[in-house]
């Protein structure tokens, strides 16, 4: 039994150092995995402030995975293509920089999130778990539909986008910089879980009458948490679409959603680097099984009802000692 | 010695469906006094609660508080005004420390629910805050225990401490008594002799010994109807209560 | 035309820039790795969740021909893209960075091989599709390291709108999924069509109940249907349709009524026209001994997915006896010279390396139990897609 | 567009709304009572389909396909709750939809692995082929139209079954006090198994009625999952009355607005624009339809607070 810090060092360790070997061995594959592991981590990292501190059970969060993928998609093929985005009223162009397509991702996910947790919220418990999840398939659809931006088909960005200082078409490279993102995506929502706002949202979440008769208006509470929640997740979708240099409709689907909802059942609901642990194990399945059988779905699914139903604290929480749901 | 009225109830009425759960309750709470809510089961005690709260909107009536109509305020805004609040099963949040608790509480009076960056449990003046409300209600050596793992009698102590933190100008309380132990309920009586100087308590017991001991007034509830308000002796005489309540009681 | 210009400049102008760029990084272990001779496939299909179906037949097709070429200098290896473009870029990254393939082949569908083939070609490997042909990859965006063994996409629509056409129909009712190879389709399909239109529909992806288009068709007046809707859409609209009591007749490309599908649909099939550059009874020897040896292999009736990757690897394998793979102008010449024995009977590429082809009217029959096609004419000969005259690439 | 049309299509959105009912009244239900949400109902769906394909395949009788159908749902209802669900009531939500996410997994691959890839086969019966003219003049599939009746007879059987039956009175006090159910005397473990056993059976009913005419594959279950939640959002979840209402305005708005909103949009756009963007907007209808409901009533037309 090990304290929490430590087996978030462990974890973190680990993924960085899976990469720096296979770097040395020349398997430059084992740093695409990594770097994926990364990304979805950082997706599984935004959820769970929602899921795990607030107790808000999205099943839609694909949708700000896939608005992320698709900011940097528009921004970057028009950029590719030398067409303006827009002309009228003023003038906006597409742009390579990553840097600028991590912006309007953020804010770009972070309004659709505002926008559908506004109404969700209004609901609770069963609610709100079906209502996110038509949400994200309405914009599913309307993303497979609209044929400006390829449609199913989806759209390629033939070269990564650039960051300053970097070549990010070298996979230890970019996997450097995902990973950095991550660092820094867990460092704010560390703090974020210990600040007033971090306490008052999980406070709510283990008693709601509690959070509102001490004067805490749980809506505004929640909804912030959504927002941010969202915006993380788009910051993936930025991520992922470059890891792929490719976004699509997929990237929206309803098995995305819960594609993140297991990184955190697998790692660990509320610990802070449970999506990461969960993220991690996630590929190794993918790999491992997918090796073994075309069936290997059936193994995943046998895997997650076990750690469901009989390991509830997942990773994170079967080696550490701490039951406490929160980030004390 | 009547004080100045903190809190009015007017003309309270709610139904559900063909019951009507509160017919018309008028009432108030006076600045330094307990004024107790007694009743049968059923007679709308938790109901007329909640629409004091805020938790409920009432079909017809108002709450003034403070001086203030405080009708349209939800049960934030309301505590943000003072109204403090104690629950029958306690309201608490399990998982967090006795002190993490109490913080919360620091948190919603501060107005710092949105502080997104400095740590919760560095921050001076919320614990200050917090630890006075728990040095008050005796519970500063357990502050750092995990609630769920506090005793009854504890957790409506702690209870009572986050109400505090809130700098409360009025109590509400649902039956602090039950659950406690006869040791227990003859200390909370004792404290609650000297917090309603502090504010003023509406307090909902079943508990009779402690409502006798402690109210200054008392209010009968039955079937949504207040059908007595009086000191202690006054309801003890009344005809009546004596039918419609305490007759039950004795008989039960 | 829904492709829309930037889409295709842009792969212009990028291909050649991300081909320098990847260069930097791969391209060092990819000239280290140039070993001699032996060829290494990476086949990219899917096989597992829905569309599978297409993917196993794409990979057993494949086999078959690898299994009797008996060839050690050709290792193929084969990987699951569940039909997510996301999954697919991931095995390509995998196969070239890890297994170090020369080729990449086997995507069944349009949106995975547009995420896939460029960038495979951009990291100097061949591309060389058993299915999947988009326009985009057709025309300006055409690519001397891929090539198109199947069709071009619009084929089988336009070889429709010219059975349309020839059958004398004159209002025609026609509806497809809104997607991009849907749009495409219609368009396609009205390029070789000269009557009017009674009606023109796009149906939501994935759709299943198509009660309300049926009752549109009804009160169209259309004197005929044609209609684009792969895999389980198509099955559900013909029974659907064949239930409606409508009468017209009905057109489709092969997708709607290959071996694998006719089984599910039944008798709402038989006599339905369709277009297809191949057929199990198109007279060949090299057809008659697929047709029997791949029955024998895997006791089902081959596909058109089956017989176009049978026809790809037999492609490969026909370079690979001709040329060293080492040597990529050779190799690259020898596949495009497309010397190999094809199902199709006789086979060639046009200078955007897509292939020059009879496209046949098949009709949906039942041989005892099994409902099949039989050819009953050739609508287009030695067709050729519209898109090659965009290409850059020459004969 | 003309009148008949336009009756035809209301027909079409009640047929579609019926079917979505039988899906959604086996939620709901099993959410009342049990306060489970089951993912895993869209499996249920497809169990239905696959084994009346199969049956109607080995049987040659379509009606034998249809009791195939609802009893090995009701098998495999029975068969999940009795192993895993019932261990899920007590946990929250979050544990329950990924519990019954997993099972999806499971009875996806392995309905591949024992089916294989390709679609199955069902076709209508040979009494209920073809069409039959309607007052007005409208000629309207008689499958369809049986499809309808069956729903609405399911949908007035359950009434039946709650209000008045004494299953239907453990079902309601269930709903209400799960205590209450326990001091009655009541088997609450054997009840919650036959709730559960029902509700699949109605979604292998759903599933079986629909592969008729649509393709039976792997994967079916989960779009018609994701419509059943809209519907009881709408309706207000643990209402079967909601159920229906919600069922058939999300089968009318859905079917309505795809043929009506091209039409209005070739008004004043170029037709094959309007289609195109007709189209994508009527995809997204019911969700938009959702959002107004929730705007103006959070817990559905027919929810309690």
């Amino acid at each position: 039994m090990l304290p929490e810090r430590m087996i978030n060092l462990l974890i973190l360790g680990l993924l960085l150092a899976v990469p720096l070997v296979a770097l040395a061995m020349d398997e430059p594959f084992i740093i695409t995995l990594a770097t994926k592991a990364a990304v979805l981590a950082v997706a599984g990292v935004g959820l769970n402030l929602a899921l795990g501190q607030g107790g808000l059970v999205s099943f839609g969060h694909a949708a700000y995975f896939g608005v992320g993928g698709y900011a940097m998609g528009i921004l970057a093929s028009h950029a590719q293509s030398y067409t303006p985005l827009m002309e009228a009223p003023f003038l906006i162009e597409g742009t390579k920089s990553m840097l600028v397509i991590w912006l309007v991702a953020i804010v770009a996910s972070a309004l659709v999130a505002l926008l559908v947790g506004a109404l969700s919220l209004r609901t609770s418990g069963v609610y709100f778990i079906m209502v996110t999840l038509a949400f994200g398939q309405m914009l599913y659809y309307f993303a497979i539909s609209w044929p400006a931006y390829g449609g199913e088909d989806g759209l390629s960005i033939y070269v990564r986008n650039g960051f300053p200082g970097l070549n990010t078409l070298d996979p230890i490279q970019f996997f450097g910089l995902c990973f950095a993102v991550l660092l820094i995506v867990l460092f704010v929502v560390n703090l974020l879980n210990k600040s007033p706002f971090g306490l008052a949202l999980n406070g709510a979440h283990q008693n709601e009458e509690r959070a509102r008769t001490v004067g805490i208006n749980v809506y505004r509470l929640r909804l912030t948490a959504f927002v941010i929640s969202g915006a993380i997740t788009g910051l993936a979708g930025a991520l992922f679409a470059d890891l792929n240099r490719f976004v699509s409709p997929t990237m929206f689907s309803w098995q995305t959603s819960g594609e993140i909802m297991v990184f955190i059942i697998l790692g660990g609901v509320a610990r802070l680097c449970g999506p990461v642990a969960g993220a991690a194990v996630y590929i190794l399945l993918e790999h491992v099984l997918g090796g073994l059988s075309e069936y290997w779905h059936i193994y995943l699914g046998a895997i997650l009802l076990f750690v469901v139903l009989f390991a509830k604290g997942g990773l994170v929480g079967g080696l550490s000692r701490r039951e406490v749901h929160h980030a004390g | 010695m009547p004080g100045e009225v903190i809190l009015d109830v007017r003309d309270l009425h709610k139904s559900f469906g063909a019951l009507k759960a509160s017919d018309g309750i008028s009432l108030d709470l006076r600045a330094g006094e307990i004024h107790a809510l007694i009743g049968p089961n059923g007679a709308g005690k938790s109901t007329l609660i909640k629409q004091i709260a805020g938790g409920l909107k009432p079909d017809r009536g108002a709450v003034h508080f403070m001086g203030r109509d405080v009708s349209a305020l939800s049960v934030a805004q309301r505590a943000h005004a003072g109204l403090g609040r104690t629950f029958q099963i306690s309201a608490l949040a399990m998982e967090y420390t006795v002190m993490e608790n109490a913080v919360l509480g620091a948190i919603g009076q501060s107005g710092r629910t949105f502080g997104f960056f400095r740590p919760a449990m560095k921050d001076r003046a919320l614990l200050d805050s917090a630890a006075a409300a728990l040095e008050r209600v005796g519970l500063t050596d357990h502050a750092s225990a995990i609630t769920s793992e506090l005793s009854h009698g504890q957790r409506r102590q702690l209870e009572v401490a986050v109400a505090l933190t809130l700098a409360p100008k009025a109590f509400l309380m649902d039956e602090p008594m039950a659950g406690m132990g006869a040791e227990g309920s003859r200390e909370l009586t004792g404290f609650l002799q000297d917090l309603k100087h502090q504010a003023p308590i509406l307090l909902v017991e079943h508990d009779m010994d402690a409502v006798f001991a402690l109210a200054d007034r008392i209010s009968v509830l039955v079937y949504g109807k207040i059908i007595a308000t009086g000191s202690v002796d006054e309801i003890r005489s009344n005809a009546d209560v004596k039918t419609a309540y305490l007759g039950e009681e004795d008989a039960a | 035309m829904r492709r829309s210009n930037w889409e295709i400049m842009m792969t212009m102008k990028f291909t050649a820039l991300a081909a320098a760029a990847l260069a930097m990084t791969f391209g060092n272990a990819a000239l280290a790795d140039a070993h001699s001779g032996k060829v290494k496939i990476g086949l990219i299909t899917t096989l597992t969740g829905g569309g599978a179906a297409l993917g196993v037949d794409t990979r057993d097709g494949f086999m078959l021909a690898i299994d009797q070429a008996a060839n050690d200098a050709v290792e193929v290896v084969v990987e699951d893209d569940q039909r997510k473009p996301d999954v697919a870029v991931q095995v390509a990254d995998k196969m070239i960075q890890s297994d170090k393939v020369d080729i990449l082949t086997g995507i069944v569908w349009s949106n995975l091989a547009l995420a896939v083939a460029p960038a495979a070609n951009a990291q100097g490997k061949f591309y060389i599709s058993t299915n999947a042909a988009p326009a985009q990859l057709a025309g300006k965006g055409c690519n001397k390291d891929y090539f198109a063994v199947s069709y071009q996409n619009d084929n089988m629509h336009e070889a429709a709108g010219a059975h349309a056409t020839a059958s004398g129909y004159t209002n025609a009712f026609i509806l497809a999924p809104n997607y991009p190879a849907g749009q495409d389709s219609l368009t396609g399909f009205k390029r070789l069509y000269e009557g009017e239109l009674a009606g023109e529909l796009y149906t939501k992806l994935g759709q299943t109940d198509y009660a309300a288009e049926i009752a549109q068709i009804r009160a169209s007046g259309a004197d005929s249907i044609f209609f684009f809707l792969p895999g389980g859409m198509g099955i559900s609209f013909l029974k659907q349709y064949a239930d409606s009591g409508i009468e017209l007749p009905v057109i489709g490309p092969s997708f709607s009524f290959d071996q694998g599908i006719l089984q599910a649909v039944g008798d709402a099939a038989l006599g339905i026209h369709n277009t297809s550059q191949w057929n199990k009874d198109i007279d060949n020897p090299t057809n008659k001994a697929f047709v029997e040896t791949f029955q024998e292999a895997y006791d089902r009736l081959p596909t058109l997915y089956a017989a176009q990757a049978f026809d790809t690897a037999n492609l490969i394998l026909a370079a690979a006896g001709q040329a060293d793979i080492a040597d990529r102008d050779a190799f690259r010449a020898a596949l495009k010279a497309a010397d190999f024995n094809s199902v199709r009977g006789k086979f060639r590429f046009g200078n955007n390396q897509h292939p020059i082809q009879d496209i046949y009217v098949r009709e949906v029959i039942k041989e005892g139990d099994v409902y099949t096609n039989k050819i009953i004419s050739t609508i287009l000969t030695d067709h050729q897609d519209v898109y090659a005259a965009d290409c850059g690439l020459s004969d | 567009m003309s009148i008949i049309l336009l009756i035809e299509q209301i027909l079409n959105g009640l047929q579609f709304g019926v079917m979505l009912f039988l899906m959604a009244a086996g939620l709901t239900l099993i959410f009342g009572v049990m306060g489970l949400i089951n993912l895993a109902h869209g499996s249920l769906y497809m169990i239905g389909a696959f084994a009346a394909a199969a049956g109607a395949a080995a049987t040659g009788s379509f009606v034998l396909g249809l009791i195939a159908a609802l009893t090995s749902a009701a098998l495999f209802g029975a068969l999940i709750e009795l192993t895993v669900i019932r261990r899920l009531y007590a946990r929250d939500h979050l544990d329950q939809v990924l519990a019954t996410f997993a099972l999806i997994l499971i009875f996806s691959e392995a309905t591949r692995w024992v089916f294989g890839s390709f679609p199955l086969f069902l076709d209508t019966p040979a009494f209920l082929s073809g069409t039959v003219t309607l007052p007005g003049g409208i000629l309207y599939s008689k499958y369809r139209l049986a499809i309808i009746l069956i729903g609405l007879a399911v949908a007035v059987g359950l009434f039946l079954l709650i209000s008045k039956t004494r299953v239907g009175m453990r079902i309601r006090a269930g709903e209400n006090d799960r205590e209450m159910i326990g001091a009655l005397g009541v088997d609450i473990s054997v009840l919650y198994t036959m709730v559960f056993a029902l509700g699949a059976a109605l979604a292998g009913l759903s599933g079986a009625l629909v592969g008729a005419i649509q393709s039976v594959e792997v994967g079916m279950g989960e779009p018609v999952l994701i419509l059943a939640f809209v519907v009881i959002v709408i309706g207000g979840i643990g209402s079967i009355k909601g159920a229906l209402a919600g069922a058939i305005l999300v089968g009318l708005t859905d079917t309505l607005g795809r043929t009506l909103l091209p039409v209005l949009f070739a008004s004043f756009m170029d037709p094959s624009a309007a289609t195109t963007v007709g189209s994508a907007l009527a995809s997204m209808l019911i969700y938009i339809l959702m959002a107004g409901v929730l705007l103006f009533k959070p817990t559905g037309l027919f929810g309690s607070a």
